[in-house]
């Protein structure tokens, strides 16, 4: 498998998401600058977290619309993989890949702290190594994490079970006081149609170490690889 | 727009005095020109120049076998072994703060970071110290909001976290809060970068955002008191901009990657006057600049303007000759201007240039070292002997501990600070092994098993009573809070926050401050890299309390024998390093529950608080203790209170049995002596914990068990307390929360 | 041009920043008001470009860029051409 | 009464948003844009009030919370009294 990291202006944790796969697989990833438009012949992209244009305007809004944004779409397009963490699936919102928007945390505040994740389907690479109702602990970190689109959106995602991560207790129940950012169904993370895409707040690839606190992070990637791998090389263009 | 005239008038309204008018007119030889005087104000003023405390500083132990970089550059440096050293300095940004507090806050964290990656450094941790007025002060709680908001919007967002600080309240600081903004960042031991202009026909580029009017005097309204009328005649506010200086930053230090730079310094206070002038200073060569091709903002800048402005995100850059390409190919790459604006001279002058005209024409040692070094006179305060003195047997004890502990728990010196750090990335980079919350943070460092840990500790009510016991019971918490993680305190960086300096009983409180912290730091062995001093916290004549900000930088080789602050296991015990007298007076459960400020500070004997950091040390190497916590704040029982809540969850409680031996409940229970840690284990190693212990001339005590759900307390048998956690932690969180949610 | 822009929250989308607003406002004492939406705009200014061709290029930069279509919408308005 | 309270950054301060905003355009092609300034604006409803005294309440809004005089200023206007 072969794993891209793209690097906007401002992105922050484009070195953890680097550093991810080459701590549990020991195989480094390639680096894509956000101006250039060469994908690296990557089966899986990873959009990482951070501050792409320091957050200005809209949360993603401009790196979505930079060049590599276009190739990662016609990536998606070719039934490639692709995950956006934190920044990176608002980005992913943005670009269209993924639908709805992420608001305002409800607190009006930045959200740092540690969250529970449900897991809610294993029918995706992502999350095809998991079991449905696992629970995963990783960190939040963002203003703007409040997931919101309109009702018939919802009633497609809930009907095509396209929602990944719901933010539950510790004891794996969904709870207002549990869903810090006032996400709309409590929803932390969700799929493409195609399922091949996955757009998540909380930041797996913090929690990917036990010296860090929490190695749940390691099985979304783990999952990934088996199953890209099992499915064969996605088709590269040019 | 024509420049005004230039007399001494002008000049005491730009704060030179007649004596610093006739000295800046000797060194010339003539009256100055307008932006000449604009340029000795802020190199003569009192945050660039120390006028009034260079003489005291010169008493800061400085070196040591470890120290690459002292104070004098913009960060220190202190070298961890393997090739790497971390450089790091905290600096104040109270005034702007207290005006306008989210870009205040945000503009300080982002002059301390350009600080830290200006010499070579990755900025891999913030840390910050928080002083607000009374909470129910109606301005208080916006200026929390806006504080916390800014350091965490511009930490956050250019991606280093925030892993620690302190927040302390006091009606001292009503009308001046202190923001003091802490960065440590990481770099290879043999690749220092330094502020030097030198290297004759080398070109001076000007990197980062554009110039504005932002700030224009911001270093000389930092040397003057507030008053109703200051209130009135803001300056510009600075505007952060932290997306720009995140890509300042990467375009530096991939820069550094590159043999181009021979000096570099970053545009703070006093802009680009303050960093050209330093430059070639320490360089001892000289400089000429074309202020005209400045990248400016603004339509209609004078020469004046552009020299004095303070528009954040920008570095002053000298180049090898020949670099020109690399540097400029670097900045493109990040689209930020990078111009050439001038080139280092041998003259020894600065010759600054406006449109082909000569516009300032100055020596460049007399303005940068040889501004005027006052020793002001001092005097002890008045009512200082008596606020010492205190009858504690004029004193009711405390009757009722519970309450007493739950009270102090939910108060705003003693609860929790989650509110706070919930609004900082902790864990951005991914090296935080021990973020808030933990008596010191600890961030390891990748491709070693090393660890940094570190903590910013003061207690202004001690300064109070006792500057010089206060400063050094500063470095010792600080010490002891890095110690409680295993690791060894290396060195300091300070931020000294204290009144009017022209007025005696400051005065004499600032020295007495820094001869406690050199003393301390001597004795300990952790020298001082790096520092700020901030003056002139008044508002209408009332001062603040001395606060002379300690961060200790302590140095763990193994990250897997680090310890941690919290009860880990039922059925382990608890004991207690270090001895209790019951030494209540200065403490926070007199001034809470008494509404006294009096008495002496605890008593510091540093020799058994080194012998104690030395235990800690060995403990941890040795693996003998689950938890370790510094006991400070609240006393005994806070801190027992506060080993039962976890920042993750899965709080364990304690049974505690206490001997009162004649002491009173209230010194007993929430007396504040120095030197002590609360430390859990399990009972085969307890033995080998007391023989450590007295080895070194030190008490260990067991004083109890760590159980689940309840926090008991016994003392000489008789019950005192018997909270559940669900309470104890209801109270602790609570305390924030309620202190903001007023508008 | 010289133009202004606003970009707003369609009704029904949660707007947590203009709800707090409101809640402070009462808290102060202006117990008048009832709500508040929050909203942002965009005083933009350009070279100058061909006749009739101003609003037209607004509503440009609003699709591809100043306005979210899933949240917001927009409402252009040249002040000199 | 109906209103809308515009605030916006006084000139000469910085603003980060708008200068990113105004180069995100040019690179996306408009490249006759030259500047962008952001701000904010709130629509606000409220029971009514004592007979002119509209403009006034408004304004008490902007000092007591809309805006922060350190670097902004406003401007209200009553759209429905
Ligand atoms: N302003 C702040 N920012 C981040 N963390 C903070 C801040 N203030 C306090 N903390 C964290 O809260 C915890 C308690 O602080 P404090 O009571 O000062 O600790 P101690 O008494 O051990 O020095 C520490 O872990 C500290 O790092
Ligand atoms: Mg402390």
């Amino acid at each position: 498998m072969k794993i891209s990291v793209i690097e906007f202006p401002g992105s922050n944790c484009d070195h953890d998401a680097y550093e991810w796969p080459l701590r549990m697989f020991g195989k480094a990833p390639e680096r894509v600058w956000y101006a250039d438009r060469d994908l690296k012949r990557a089966d899986l992209v990873i959009i990482p977290g951070g501050f792409s244009y320091g957050d200005y305007l809209r949360c993603g809004a401009m790196a979505a619309r930079s060049p590599v944004m276009e190739e990662v779409v016609a990536h998606a397009k070719r039934g490639g993989y692709v995950i956006g963490i934190c920044n990176g699936f608002q980005i992913l919102c943005e670009s269209g890949l993924l639908p709805g928007a992420l608001l305002k945390n409800r607190t009006l505040t930045f959200l740092c702290l540690e969250v529970v994740l449900r897991c809610e389907t294993t029918n995706a690479p992502f999350t095809a190594s998991l079991r449905k109702g696992d629970l995963l602990r990783m960190p939040i970190a963002h203003g703007d994490g409040n997931y919101y689109c309109d009702e018939k959106t919802l009633r497609g995602l809930l009907d095509e079970e396209r929602v990944a991560f719901r933010y539950v207790s510790p004891e794996g129940r969904v709870a207002d006081e549990w869903n810090f950012n006032g996400s709309m169904d409590a929803i932390a993370g969700i799929l493409s149609e195609n399922r091949r895409v996955l757009g998540m707040m909380p930041h797996p690839e913090r929690a990917s170490e036990a010296l860090l606190g929490s190695t749940d992070g390691a099985a979304i990637l783990r999952s990934a690889a088996k199953a890209i791998d099992k499915n064969g090389k996605v088709e590269q263009n040019g | 727009m024509a420049e005004p005239k230039v007399t001494p008038e002008l000049a005491l309204a730009h704060g030179l005095n007649a004596d610093e008018w006739e000295r800046l007119c000797n060194i010339l030889g003539r009256v100055p020109t307008y932006p000449e005087l604009g340029i000795f104000s802020v190199m003569w003023s009192e945050h660039c120049s120390y006028k009034s405390s260079r003489i005291h500083l010169k008493k800061f132990p400085t070196s040591g076998p470890l120290v690459l970089q002292g104070p004098g550059e913009n960060a220190g440096v202190v070298d961890i072994g393997d090739g790497w050293a971390v450089c790091f300095k905290m600096e104040s940004h109270n005034h702007p703060s207290y005006i306008e507090p989210y870009q205040g806050a945000a503009t300080g964290v982002g002059g301390i970071l350009r600080d830290v990656f200006t010499m070579g450094a990755r900025p891999i941790a913030n840390l910050n110290g928080l002083f607000f007025g009374q909470p129910s002060h109606p301005k208080t709680p916006h200026l929390i909001k806006g504080v916390v908001a800014g350091i965490g919007d511009y930490g956050n967002c250019i991606g280093v976290p925030t892993v620690g600080g302190q927040v302390f309240f006091h009606p001292c600081y009503d009308g001046n809060i202190l923001v003091n903004a802490f960065t440590l960042g990481l770099l290879r031991a043999d690749k220092i970068f330094r502020g030097y202009a030198s290297g004759v026909g080398n070109p001076v580029f000007y990197v980062g955002s554009k110039t504005g009017r932002d700030g224009i005097h911001g270093a000389t309204m930092a040397s003057a008191e507030f008053s109703d009328e200051t209130e009135q005649k803001r300056p510009t506010v600075q505007v952060g901009d932290p997306f720009t200086e995140k890509l300042l930053l990467e375009a530096c230090l991939e820069l550094m990657e590159h043999d181009a730079i021979v000096g570099i310094q970053d545009m703070g206070a006093a802009g680009l006057t303050s960093s050209s002038f330093e430059m070639a200073g320490r360089a001892g060569s000289g400089i000429r600049i074309e202020l005209d091709k400045v990248p400016m903002r603004e339509t209609g800048m004078t020469p004046y303007e552009v020299l004095l402005s303070e528009s954040q995100e920008r570095m002053l850059i000298v180049a090898k000759a020949g670099a020109e390409e690399s540097v400029k190919r670097v900045f493109t790459k990040w689209r930020l201007d990078a111009v050439v604006i001038g080139e280092v001279t041998d003259t020894g002058r600065a010759e600054i240039y406006w449109r082909g005209e000569k516009v300032v024409d100055m020596p460049v040692a007399p303005v940068s070292d040889q501004a005027p070094v006052y020793d002001r006179p001092q005097k002890e305060p008045s009512g200082l002997e008596e606020r010492k003195r205190l009858d504690i047997e004029a004193l009711r004890d405390c009757r009722n501990p519970e309450e007493a502990l739950l009270r102090m728990m939910g108060s705003p010196n003693l609860c929790s600070r989650r509110w706070v750090y919930t609004q900082y990335d902790q864990s951005v980079r991914t090296n935080t092994v021990l973020g808030p919350g933990y008596d010191a943070a600890l961030v390891r460092i990748k491709g070693t098993k090393k660890a940094v840990a570190m903590s910013l500790d003061v207690n202004p009510r001690y300064c109070r009573l006792d500057p010089y016991e206060g400063a050094r019971l500063a470095v010792a918490e600080a010490a002891r809070n890095v110690a409680c993680t295993g690791a060894r305190p290396l060195a300091i960086t300070d931020c000294l926050n204290f009144g009017n300096p022209e007025r005696e009983s400051v005065m004499w409180e600032f020295a007495r401050s820094v001869e406690g912290l050199a003393s301390a730091c001597r004795e300990l062995d952790t020298p001082v890299v790096s520092g700020n001093v901030s003056f002139y916290n008044e508002t209408n004549g009332e001062g603040i309390f001395p606060t002379p900000t300690v961060g200790m930088v302590g140095l763990l080789e193994d990250v897997g024998l680090r310890v941690q602050s919290f009860f880990e296991y039922a059925g382990d015990a608890v004991i207690l390093l270090g001895r209790t007298r019951g030494h209540v007076e200065g403490s926070e459960y007199l001034s809470l529950i008494h509404g006294l400020e009096q008495g002496t500070p605890p008593p510091l004997d540093m020799a058994r608080e080194k012998a104690l950091l030395g235990l800690l040390q060995v403990l941890a190497k040795e693996r003998l203790v689950h938890s370790m916590h510094d006991c400070s704040e609240g006393g005994l029982l806070v801190a027992v209170a506060e080993c039962c809540l976890k920042p993750r969850g899965g709080d364990l409680g304690a049974s505690i049995s206490l001997q009162a031996r004649g002491k009173r409940l209230d010194g007993l229970l929430f007396g504040e002596d120095a030197s002590r840690v609360v430390a859990s284990c399990s009972s085969e190693s307890m033995q080998k914990i007391f023989d450590l212990a007295r080895d070194r001339g030190l008490e260990a005590t067991p004083i109890g068990t760590v159980i689940k759900e309840r926090l008991q307390v016994l003392v000489d048998g008789q019950p005192m307390a018997d909270i559940s956690l669900r309470d104890l932690r209801a109270r602790w969180e609570g305390g924030f929360p309620s202190l903001v949610s007023r508008v | 041009m010289k133009a202004r822009v606003h970009v707003f929250l369609k009704e029904g989308v949660l707007d947590p920043q203009g709800k707090a607003v409101a809640s402070a406002l009462q808290t102060l004492g202006f117990e008048e008001v009832l709500s508040v939406r929050q909203g942002k705009f965009f005083d933009i200014e350009t070279s100058s470009l061909p006749k009739g061709a101003n609003e037209e290029r607004l509503k440009e930069y609003c699709k591809k860029l100043l306005a979210n279509p899933v949240i917001e919408n927009f409402k252009v308005e040249v002040i000199e051409p």
